[in-house]
């Protein structure tokens, strides 16, 4: 059915093109809503439909079926896709880490009065990811390594970040690798971070990237640079306006007032990082996540 | 005693209305044996499952031995006009036999007696392990004869219990359901639309009017308490009885065409 | 006539649905559960209220129900048909039967895939799912309903040369009935599960893709608020389906017992 | 000859289907819909024995759990709300209400009771398939026939007997078709909730071959669920000719040719 | 012309096997009024199934006229002896008995007529908007029979249609179908039990033995073709002939008893 590309979306009418993207509704993507409300991607003849999905299971195949035309996802897995040969390519960056410690946008935290203190200690003890076998468990497995700790030893569960504060409370889990908004939710009811694990990464490391399908770069190539251009104002103007940006979260998320003023917000710098990116995917390997060292040359742009 | 008393029933669902039964009073004393007939539809099953309390009448009354029947008062059986749909079709015919007698908390032996006695009385001993639906129309009926002769009750009320047999195996039966009678001196409450069967059996018959019904007639069947099959029917009292009832039956039916 | 010794339904099923309201608002407020993970009713109800208040979840539910409707209607007319043949033709039945039990066990999600494949977000996706789950509801017990047709009705049926046609429609298909009614109920509510799980995991506009994003986050009384408006669907649905039956089955032992005294 | 005429006609179709799918889908060049040929290829590499005893074996154990807990409470609850109307007035609407909440939704919340071991999951299978059980023994037991019912009530069937000896046979077709219902349900179920807060499972490992883009070996999950509830429903199938004898000899009898 | 030739029916189901007609060969003229009698059990209701084409036989052959039945022959009408569950429960009287009419193509007023007239003829004109489960059960035998009176049939095959109703209505129902048969020329085959009406409605009378089934004898009443309740029955030819049919009868079963 991947055949079928000239419906509404991805067709043109009058030097418009329509264009969908599969996103997640969490801040990350913030610039693109913030460029949409901005008309950066009107004034290059792009209309916009934006369409937010609870996890990626549905952006890469919308997007390699062309029901999406570009997609945001993080790196990892575009690296598991690259590596298994999946015909997708990144084409602008996504959004990255602060680089400080302790002032990031994700982090691994414990409860309030946890033995808990370091990553070191996360040994023998249970972790919660949002997804296995992807960043969250990579990053999580280096900050314990940096800190001096056994990885192999760490046991990882698998559960939706909404519901890693009550897990952390009841004693489900020792740990939570959580981003925001729930990791300033824990924070605020005395939950300690103990790394900011995408900083041990890599201080400037790129988390996610927006990508199209190889297709659409060899069929439409006009229509990628155009929305790469208005991407990449996007990200210019949200990294230098994070009032904008907390405003428009409350047209596409339901973070109430409070947390909204509160959360950390990602940089949105337009260079992908690759360095920081080769050092994620070096991660990667290392913990089996890829079946072979993925090919950094074809994916990023 | 089996008292009924001013007994009115009347269906209603949604906008249809029958009074099926209108005024209804007569006694069964224990140990009698009472025959029940009437027009089709007049309401004789109505009054059977009233008595059974397993319906409630509109208004009247129905007291066993002095307590007015709520549900099915112990010590009653009854064998009903749709044997076939009365069979648990779940269950052989010794176990539709046997299970009401589980129920009575009957010893498996003594259990055992009833039911072989049972099914052989009505013939059918040969087809204790069948399910129901394995049988002949009859045969069902004879299961849910045995089943009520097994369950040694006190008060017996049996619904056409014969319609479906054949006529040999209907004198058979009917000669049984007088043994059982006066061998255990249980009281009998008998429907049939059999003028004949009704008075060669009962020692008293009642006739019930068509609907909507009341006691039409009552007649004491004053025949010698031993009968047989080919005597009895050619008693000259025996030709006058029924020919009473006859007359009556023709008389409520004229009534009921106005 | 009796109604008042049995109380109405409306006011018992009523009072059922408070009690569960209660303890709702109760175990939070006892300290059974933490608030900030299931709050209390009366929060949930305020945040119904604010959500009610605002035109995009008139058109999110508009936009559930539709996807439901349709495929629902689809899945129960396919499923009927389906099911009518299948259960009236042996031959049919027994080459099918192996197909079917293999097919339904394939959960839904495992097809979320394929649908986005074929239609992306757009309704289609979601009447995919919706189908494919409900119809198997349907189909079964319509199976099981053919399979009930009592003999004698369906020999006199026979022995007065009713036409293949006239058997479905005035023996089958009135036995079978009281099993499509259950097979609607149960698609009618698959069909919503799945209507909004669709939603909520491929991101097409509805009811689910609005409790994504309050889970996502932290919303969690709006989460329940939304949840609350499923469950309320549900009872609607429930509702209506019992009046159809009660109309149309009204010659059925199930309902008939509640004419008799 | 009838078992090797039934075999034949239960792979028939089966054959014809894979044998399309084989021959349509080989030159595919779709990512996500890759040749049947790579699917097979990858079923055999991936579904090793030591696969099934780690990830099949836990979740077949959490599905059984979660079945016969679901067959457990349904039974039970839908027999009780059969019997007695107001108890189903009440709780109708509660029901209807759980009923229409989407899993994936609800397990965040179970997740708060019951935590995030198998436990959970078990909830969220018997949550999620108790429905059709419920269902159809609430409908069962309501279409029991009046004449049976009669039948127990006027022997003194009461009690368990009554329910175990009458109600549960009688409703035992419809129940059967709940059960099975509810068995590709749980199937579902099983997969659905080891999408959360799992690390091993049948489903888990599908979802994880679907994120990690191993489509062959996603697809040849999804047929490996296709075989397995295949192989349960004809578990259930045996176990369900066996129970229901009665019932399918009663529907036979008068069907069969001879 | 319907000939039956050889007939032998053999049920097994598990293994229990029973022989219910062992040869049975006799034929039935167009327009002929055959009465069937026989022991419960003997099989008059597997031979009505037989030559309705509802059952296959194990061996031999039923023609109607010339041609084998295999399915159940056109212009042909069946009264089952459960006739309670031959009623379609979820239509009105009405409905039933015009049901077959309407799959016969008869148009709307002549449907009306037919309808109106067999109701009236078995005495229930006042009920036809009524389900079947609100009559009694007499008046749904006559339903069955108004149905099967309705659909003017060519041949018309009775299993004990007047088991449920009284007396009276019994020999009303008689002459309706003698006076059916004088004015359309249907041919009947009319298995009963007993021997009176037998004798009474019959122009042959066709006994069976005992179960494994034969023909045990076949008897042309000689009576006047005139008949009516009162002098028919008075006359000695009557007595005469009702007298061979039942030593017949006890013949057949006394062969029975081994
Ligand atoms: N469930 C019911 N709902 C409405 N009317 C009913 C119901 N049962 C019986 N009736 C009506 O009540 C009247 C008496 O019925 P009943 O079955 O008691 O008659 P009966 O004397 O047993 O007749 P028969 O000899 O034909 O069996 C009939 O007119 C019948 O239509
Ligand atoms: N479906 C069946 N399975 C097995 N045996 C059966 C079945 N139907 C009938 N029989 C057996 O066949 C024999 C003849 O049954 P049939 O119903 O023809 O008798 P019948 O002459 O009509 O008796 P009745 O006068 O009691 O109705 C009986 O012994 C019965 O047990
Ligand atoms: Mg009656
Ligand atoms: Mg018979």
């Amino acid at each position: 059915g991947s055949d079928k590309d000239s419906s509404s979306s991805g067709g043109s009418s009058g030097g418009v093109d329509n264009v969908t993207v599969g996103v997640i509704p969490i801040i990350d993507v913030a610039p693109i809503y913030l460029g949409q409300s901005k008309g950066f991607f009107k004034s290059r003849n792009i209309e916009l439909k934006l369409e937010a999905g609870q996890g990626g299971a549905a952006i890469v195949p919308g997007v390699v079926s062309n029901q999406f035309q570009f997609g945001f996802s993080n790196l990892t897995s575009l690296m598991i896709a690259q590596t298994k040969n999946v015909p997708v390519k990144a084409i602008a960056a996504g959004v990255s880490t602060t680089g400080e410690q302790g002032k990031d946008f994700g982090a691994l935290v414990v409860k309030a009065g946890s033995p808990i203190k370091t990553a070191k200690d996360l040994v023998g003890k249970k972790v919660s990811v949002n997804t296995l076998k992807n960043i969250g468990d990579t990053a999580t497995r280096n900050s314990v390594r940096k800190a001096g700790g056994d990885d192999k030893a760490v046991n990882f569960v698998e559960m939706p970040f909404p519901n890693m504060q009550a897990a952390l409370e009841k004693g489900d889990i020792d740990a939570a690798w959580v981003v925001e908004p729930q990791l300033s939710a824990i924070k605020a009811t005395g939950g300690t971070e103990i790394a900011s694990t995408y900083v041990d990464v890599d201080p400037k490391l790129n988390v996610a990237a927006y990508f199209t399908s190889q297709k659409l770069i060899a069929d439409k190539p006009d229509l990628v640079k155009r929305f790469t251009e208005a991407i990449n104002e996007s990200l210019t103007y949200s990294d230098a306006h994070p009032d904008e940006v907390r405003q428009i979260l409350s047209t596409y998320t339901k973070i109430d007032d409070k947390t909204r003023a509160a959360v950390v917000l990602p940089k949105w710098p337009v260079e992908i990082n690759k360095a920081s990116v080769q050092t994620l995917a070096d991660l990667g390997t290392k913990d089996g996540i890829f079946a072979s060292s993925p090919d950094l040359g074809k994916l990023l742009p | 005693m089996l008292e009924v008393k001013g007994l009115r029933k009347v269906y209603s669902s949604g906008s249809r209305e029958v009074e099926a039964l209108r005024d209804l009073t007569f006694t069964v004393d224990n140990g009698d044996l009472v025959c029940l007939v009437g027009p089709s539809g007049c309401g004789k099953t109505t009054l059977l499952r009233c008595i059974s309390g397993l319906l409630t009448p509109t208004s009247g009354s129905v007291r066993v031995n002095g307590d007015a029947v709520t549900g099915p008062p112990p010590g009653m059986a009854v064998v009903f006009q749709e044997y076939g749909r009365s069979l648990f079709p779940w269950m052989s015919v010794r176990d539709n036999v046997e299970l009401p007698l589980k129920q009575k908390k009957v010893d498996r032996a003594r259990r055992r007696e009833l039911v072989d006695t049972a099914l052989d009385a009505v013939g059918l001993s040969g087809t204790a392990s069948a399910y129901p639906w394995q049988l002949s129309g009859g045969m069902q009926q004879r299961v849910a004869i045995a089943r009520a002769v097994a369950y040694e009750p006190e008060t017996l009320l049996m619904d056409e219990p014969f319609a479906a047999v054949d006529a040999q195996t209907r004198a058979d039966l009917e000669d049984l359901v007088r043994s059982l009678w006066q061998r255990l001196k249980v009281t009998v409450l008998f429907v049939t639309h059999d003028i004949d069967e009704a008075v060669y059996l009962g020692r008293r018959v009642v006739m019930l009017s068509s609907s909507p019904t009341v006691v039409q007639d009552e007649l004491v069947v004053d025949l010698p308490a031993e009968r047989d099959q080919l005597n009895t029917r050619a008693d000259p009292r025996f030709v006058e009885l029924r020919t009473r009832v006859y007359e009556q039956i023709q008389k409520a039916k004229k009534a009921a065409v106005r | 006539m009796t109604s008042a010794r049995r109380g109405n339904p409306v006011l018992l099923g009523s009072a059922g649905l408070a009690g569960l309201l209660l303890l709702l608002e109760l175990l939070p407020r006892l300290g059974l559960v933490d608030e900030r993970f299931l709050p209390p009713t009366s929060r949930i109800a305020s945040a119904l209220a604010d959500e009610v208040s605002t035109a995009v979840f008139w058109q999110s539910l508009g936009d559930t129900l539709y996807a439901w409707a349709a495929g629902l209607l689809i899945a129960v007319v396919a499923g009927v048909l389906a099911g009518l043949v299948i259960g009236s033709v042996p031959v049919l039945r027994a080459l099918t039967a192996s197909t079917v039990e293999f097919l339904r066990p394939i959960p839904s999600v495992a097809l979320i895939p394929l649908a986005v494949l074929l239609y992306g977000t757009d309704l289609g996706s979601t009447l995919l799912l919706v189908c494919y789950a409900s119809f198997w509801q349907v189909l079964v017990q319509v199976l099981y309903g053919v399979a009930d047709v009592d003999p004698v009705a369906e020999e006199t049926a026979r022995s007065f040369r009713f036409s293949a046609w006239g058997r479905v429609r005035y023996v089958l298909w009135p036995t079978a009935l009281p099993y499509v009614f259950t097979g609607f109920r149960l698609a009618a509510s698959v069909a919503l599960v799945l209507a909004i799980t669709a939603e909520l995991v491929i991101g097409s506009p509805g009811l689910g893709k609005d409790i994504a994003t309050a889970q996502a986050s932290d919303a969690v009384p709006t989460m329940y608020a939304l949840i609350v408006v499923t469950g309320a669907l549900g009872v609607i649905i429930n509702l209506l389906t019992r009046t159809g039956e009660r109309r149309l089955l009204a010659w059925h032992q199930s309902v008939r017992g509640e004419v008799a005294v | 000859m009838d078992i090797l005429k039934k075999a034949g006609l239960a792979i028939a179709l089966p054959i014809v289907l894979f044998a399309g799918w084989f021959w349509l889908s080989d030159g595919s060049e779709n990512f996500y819909s890759p040749p049947l040929r790579t699917i097979l290829t990858a079923f055999g590499d991936t579904w090793t024995l030591e696969r099934l005893r780690t990830d099949v074996a836990p979740s077949l154990l959490r599905l059984l759990a979660g079945f016969l807990l679901a067959a457990l409470i349904g039974i039970g609850l839908g027999v009780a709300i059969g019997l007695n109307r107001r108890l189903r007035a009440v709780l109708e609407p509660v029901l209807e209400f759980f009923r229409a909440i989407p899993p994936p939704v609800l397990v965040p919340v179970i997740m708060l009771f019951a935590g995030i071991g198998d436990g959970m999951k078990v909830i969220v299978i018997v949550f999620g398939c108790i429905w059709p059980i419920l269902l159809n023994t609430v409908e069962g037991v309501r279409a029991t026939d009046s004449v049976v019912l009669d039948t127990a009530r006027a022997y003194g069937v009461t009690g368990p007997a009554r329910l175990t000896r009458v109600i549960l046979p009688s409703a035992s077709p419809q129940i059967a078709a709940g059960l099975r219902q509810a068995l590709s349900i749980a199937i579902i179920l099983m997969v659905i909730s080891e999408m959360f807060a799992s690390s091993n499972g049948l489903g888990f490992t599908i979802v994880q071959f679907q994120r990690s883009f191993a489509i062959p070996e996603m697809w040849s999950g999804i047929i490996l669920l296709g075989l397995l509830g295949f192989a349960l429903s004809l578990l259930f199938r045996l176990a369900e000719r066996w129970a229901l004898r009665w019932y399918e000899g009663l529907r036979a009898a008068q069907r069969r040719a001879g």
